[in-house]
């Protein structure tokens, strides 16, 4: 028998494996820890055999064999395509990393639930139906409550619920949306409704986006709604960190702009989200410069980027978009470094705080020297792959005529690589303030970097190479009829 | 039309409970009300005046006599997802007031706001 | 059926009482009773507009377990609210 | 002052949702997605019922994640709960008319439970309230008898076979048909126990799997001590 490889193995063979883990754990406890690899590595295998294809001809699946708008398809066309396979590759590695720095009780629990986490995100991405989306969202919201508190710290324990309620009122919004939005168009599938929302009377159009805006918007981290965030990247496990800047917030931005470009797409709209974008950007990357804790400052740092993202899609133009999911790759993968290099600098330094890693430069050299080549490509210097999507949003945001726009993320840069640098600085230039802690970073941990780094390093050589990818992707998302009339299957 | 009034008050009760409540216990309280709210919300948008449940038990009933089956659906499957949050939430009360031996979350340091 | 609009009006009336009940309520278990209280109205509104699978999951779901995991966490932790 | 603020937002938050909300027609028919899969259910599918039928078959993809989020929420708070179990529970057991009542009872729950999640394309009901209805019945076993333990290995055999089970007909639809999860079995004569196609056996091991999802919840919040 052939098994044809298609898009919902993203989503089946990862449930499958987790629903597998506890039977695995009673025969042995320490080949659990595999399972996610393997499963990772069979959907990267995956999405090099479909991406190819999805990139001239996306494929809709059609799931149960009811056509659309009848059942629920998965639409993989080249943004989900890529997207999703962005996704499974940063999963690996940061499964790679966590292989040895999870030791922690219950190992076989963790990795289920960081196996469901990717798979959520990734079913956000994939799916065509607005309520499982919804769906998806809860899967990845409770994997994450469930991981932010997964420590069982007292720190951990609160983070975890703060993230819980505000994460219930963004589910309350989003079932409110859709309840809406099905009185009115009688459908649940996003194409059909895209296609049928312009019979919608405007105020209700109006609070339905606004619904929307406010729960996606928590997930996604917009400004006033994004208070959960930096207390649940620092107090989640570091590799949990990393997945929630490189993934989580990924697929929440994939999913409002989808809905934005899809069912929203008149003009104020877009004049709102540049707004939005600056204002989380300048106020996140303000407070990422007052943190003293590593992790926080990553986390308002990633805040910052996420604001940076929305203004270029909120410009609404095909390369601004473009350049856009550029960033979005982008961030991915330099503050996925970043977290897992902060990491082993926090735990070799024992103490969370930006003072404690003085002199780390010397004693860690590798794990340093990867935090710092991370810090200068999101603070985007030339040779580095972060340089090029920040010159590309500035070029689409100038094209625009948004001076002003142009200037404040000059701004915002020159204040990210002041808190960098300091950072930097301290690792290499200051003196050791105590006997840090001599234990060797496990190889596992150092390849998952080092992979990292070396994509950070080519793509910053080669740009082109992923904005090709992207040309299509871009096209796809501003291109709303093309997206009915491919997603209805016409 | 009753239905839409109760269930836009439910929502409201709950959230009025979750910005105003200090006790953690009385918040997740508060997060099973907007649920309800909700629920109610959309299984009155498929109510179909003189309908019958969407059930074909007897031969003679037809789709014209039926309410709308998607949004018990959903409510549905919302409600069970709403019990994994509320277990979840409340897994985390214990573990807090493991911590603090307090449900006040004035006296849990960063959960004020 | 002409009295049912009277009783789903009383229905809806005792529901968003037992609703505020559970909210200012200061013994938590009887806030949790409230619970339990708009859980079962809201399976009877769920009867009368017609959707039985949704009253069944309703009863199961929202008027047992989540009422009783409530319980169980109000012996793990403390009655009254301070 | 937080009080005045919150009602002041409550308010205008309240006044813009429910003036919307009444824009909506209460009570009347409309052309949608519902009225379609009325008119073709007990054709295409051969369930009586159509919210089953909407909830295994049309939509049966959220089903798989819905069954996930139960999952997830047994396996998160295990996690969250996990050092403080182990020890053991006072051991006073209830009062005997409590015990012997519940001795009675316990099976007839449990048959209740399983009919529910059977029947479930003929009659209102399914997996979700079968598997709820059977983890009130161990729950109220848990109440009566102090020394009754649920066996932790057989939960999580039954519990992943049920997962399995349901992938492994996803899988098979996918194999056999074209899409994941679609009917590959007669579909039978609509109105009878043997009929519906897969619907019936996708709602069992959701019934187990719930079921034994609950219990595990159950257990691991009982076994929490204070």
């Amino acid at each position: 028998m052939v098994i044809n490889f298609t898009p919902v193995h993203y989503i089946a063979i990862p449930l499958l494996a987790a629903f597998l883990i506890p039977l695995i754990a009673k025969v042995s406890k320490n080949s659990v820890k595999f399972v996610p690899g393997i499963v990772l590595l069979y959907l990267s295998y995956v999405s090099f055999t479909l991406f190819p294809i999805a990139i001239n001809n996306p494929i809709v699946e059609v799931i149960a064999g009811w056509q659309p708008p009848f059942g629920i398809t998965l639409v993989y066309g080249p943004l989900a395509a890529f997207l999703v396979s962005m996704i499974t590759l940063i999963g690996f590695i940061i499964w790679l990393y966590s292989f040895r720095f999870i030791i922690r009780e219950p190992i076989e629990k963790y990795y289920m639930l960081f196996l469901l986490l990717i798979t959520g995100a990734t079913g956000i991405i994939l799916t065509g139906d607005i309520f499982n989306l919804f769906v998806f969202l809860e899967i990845t919201a409770i994997a994450a409550y469930s991981l932010t508190a997964f420590l069982r710290d007292k720190d951990g324990a609160e983070a975890a619920f703060k993230y819980l309620l505000i994460g219930s009122f963004a589910s309350t919004f989003i079932l409110l949306a859709i309840a809406l939005l099905y009185a009115q168009t009688g459908t649940l599938n996003i194409a059909d409704i895209a296609s049928k929302i312009d019979n919608v009377e405007m105020p209700i159009r109006i609070i339905i986006l606004i619904l929307f805006t406010v729960g996606l918007g928590i997930e996604a981290e917009l400004f006033p709604l994004n208070g959960w965030a930096p207390d649940a990247y620092s107090q989640a496990p570091s590799p949990i960190g990393a997945v929630f800047g490189g993934i989580v917030v990924k697929a929440a931005i994939y999913a409002f702009m989808r809905l934005i470009f899809v069912l929203f797409n008149f003009e104020s709209v877009f004049y709102f989200l540049v707004i939005m974008g600056v204002i989380t950007m300048i106020i996140a990357e303000m407070s990422a410069m007052q943190q003293n804790q590593i992790k926080r400052m990553l986390a308002f740092s990633s805040i910052g980027q996420m604001g940076l993202v929305i203004i270029a899609f909120g410009i609404g133009t095909e390369p601004s978009v473009q350049a856009a999911l550029f960033q979005m790759f982008n961030h991915a993968i330099i503050k996925v470094l970043l977290f897992l290099a902060a990491g082993y600098l926090v735990f070799h330094s024992g103490s969370k705080s930006i003072s404690s890693l003085d002199g780390l430069g010397r004693d860690k050299p590798i794990t340093s020297f990867f935090f710092a080549l991370g810090a200068l490509a999101i603070i985007g210097l030339p040779p580095f792959s972060g340089f090029w999507s920040k010159l590309y949003i500035l070029i689409s945001v100038a094209k625009a005529e948004l001076i002003a726009v142009v200037v404040l993320v000059l701004i915002s840069s020159v204040i990210e690589a002041v808190y960098y640098l300091r950072v930097v600085s301290r690792l290499y230039f200051y003196d050791e303030n105590k006997e840090a802690n001599v234990r060797r970073t496990p190889a596992t941990g150092l390849i998952a970097m080092g992979i990292l780094a070396i994509v950070i390093v080519v793509v910053g050589l080669y740009p082109s190479a992923i904005m090709d990818v992207l040309k299509p992707a871009a096209s796809e998302l501003v291109n709303k009829a093309e997206y009915i009339r491919i997603a209805l299957i016409k | 039309m009753i239905y839409y009034v109760t269930s836009v008050a439910l929502i409201l009760i709950g959230m009025y409970a979750v910005l105003v409540k200090r006790n953690l216990v009385k918040i997740v309280i508060g997060l099973t009300i907007i649920d309800a709210g909700i629920h109610l919300l959309l299984i009155a948008i498929g109510y179909v005046e003189d309908a019958t449940a969407p059930i074909f038990s007897m031969e003679s009933l037809t789709a014209n006599q039926m309410v709308d089956p998607v949004p018990q659906a959903l409510v549905l499957t919302a409600i069970v997802i709403g019990l994994g949050v509320t277990a979840v939430a409340l897994a985390l009360v214990i573990r807090l007031y493991d911590h603090h031996k307090t449900l006040n979350i004035n006296k849990i340091r960063k959960l004020k706001w | 059926m002409i009295w049912l609009p009277v009783f789903v009006f009383v229905l809806c009336v005792v529901l968003i009482a037992a609703a505020i009940f559970a909210v200012i309520q200061k013994d938590l278990m009887l806030a949790v009773i409230g619970t339990g209280i708009v859980s079962v109205i809201l399976s009877a509104l769920f009867l009368i507009l017609q959707a039985p699978d949704v009253a069944l999951t309703e009863a199961a779901i929202g008027i047992a377990l989540t009422t009783i995991i409530f319980i169980i966490t109000l012996k793990k932790t403390k009655r009254y609210e301070e | 002052m937080r009080k005045v603020f919150a009602i002041i937002l409550l308010g205008i938050f309240g006044f813009y949702i429910l003036s919307t909300i009444l824009l909506l027609d209460f009570g009347k028919r409309s052309n949608n997605v519902g009225q379609h899969y009325l008119e073709t259910t007990v054709q295409e599918t051969g369930s009586v019922n159509s919210v089953t039928a909407i909830i295994v078959s049309y939509r049966g993809f959220d089903t798989l994640g819905e069954v996930t989020v139960l999952f997830l929420a047994a396996t998160g708070l295990g996690g969250i709960l996990y050092d403080k179990k182990g020890k053991k529970r006072k051991l006073q057991h209830a009062s005997l008319i409590v015990r012997v009542t519940s001795q009675i009872i316990y099976p007839l729950i449990i048959l209740l439970g399983v009919y529910v999640f059977v029947h479930g394309h003929l009659t209102p009901g399914g997996g979700f309230q079968g598997g709820a209805i059977i983890a009130t019945g161990v729950l109220m076993m848990f109440m009566s008898y102090r020394t009754f333990e649920t066996n932790h290995t057989i939960l999580s055999w039954i519990e992943s076979i049920a997962g399995l089970t349901f992938v492994t007909i996803g899988f098979t639809g996918l194999m056999l048909g074209h899409t994941f999860l679609e009917n590959f079995l007669s579909l039978g004569t609509p109105n009878t126990l043997v009929s519906a196609g897969i619907i019936p056996i996708i709602y069992t091991a959701v019934g187990f799997k719930v079921g034994a999802e609950l219990t595990a919840l159950l257990d691991n919040m009982l076994k929490t001590i204070k």
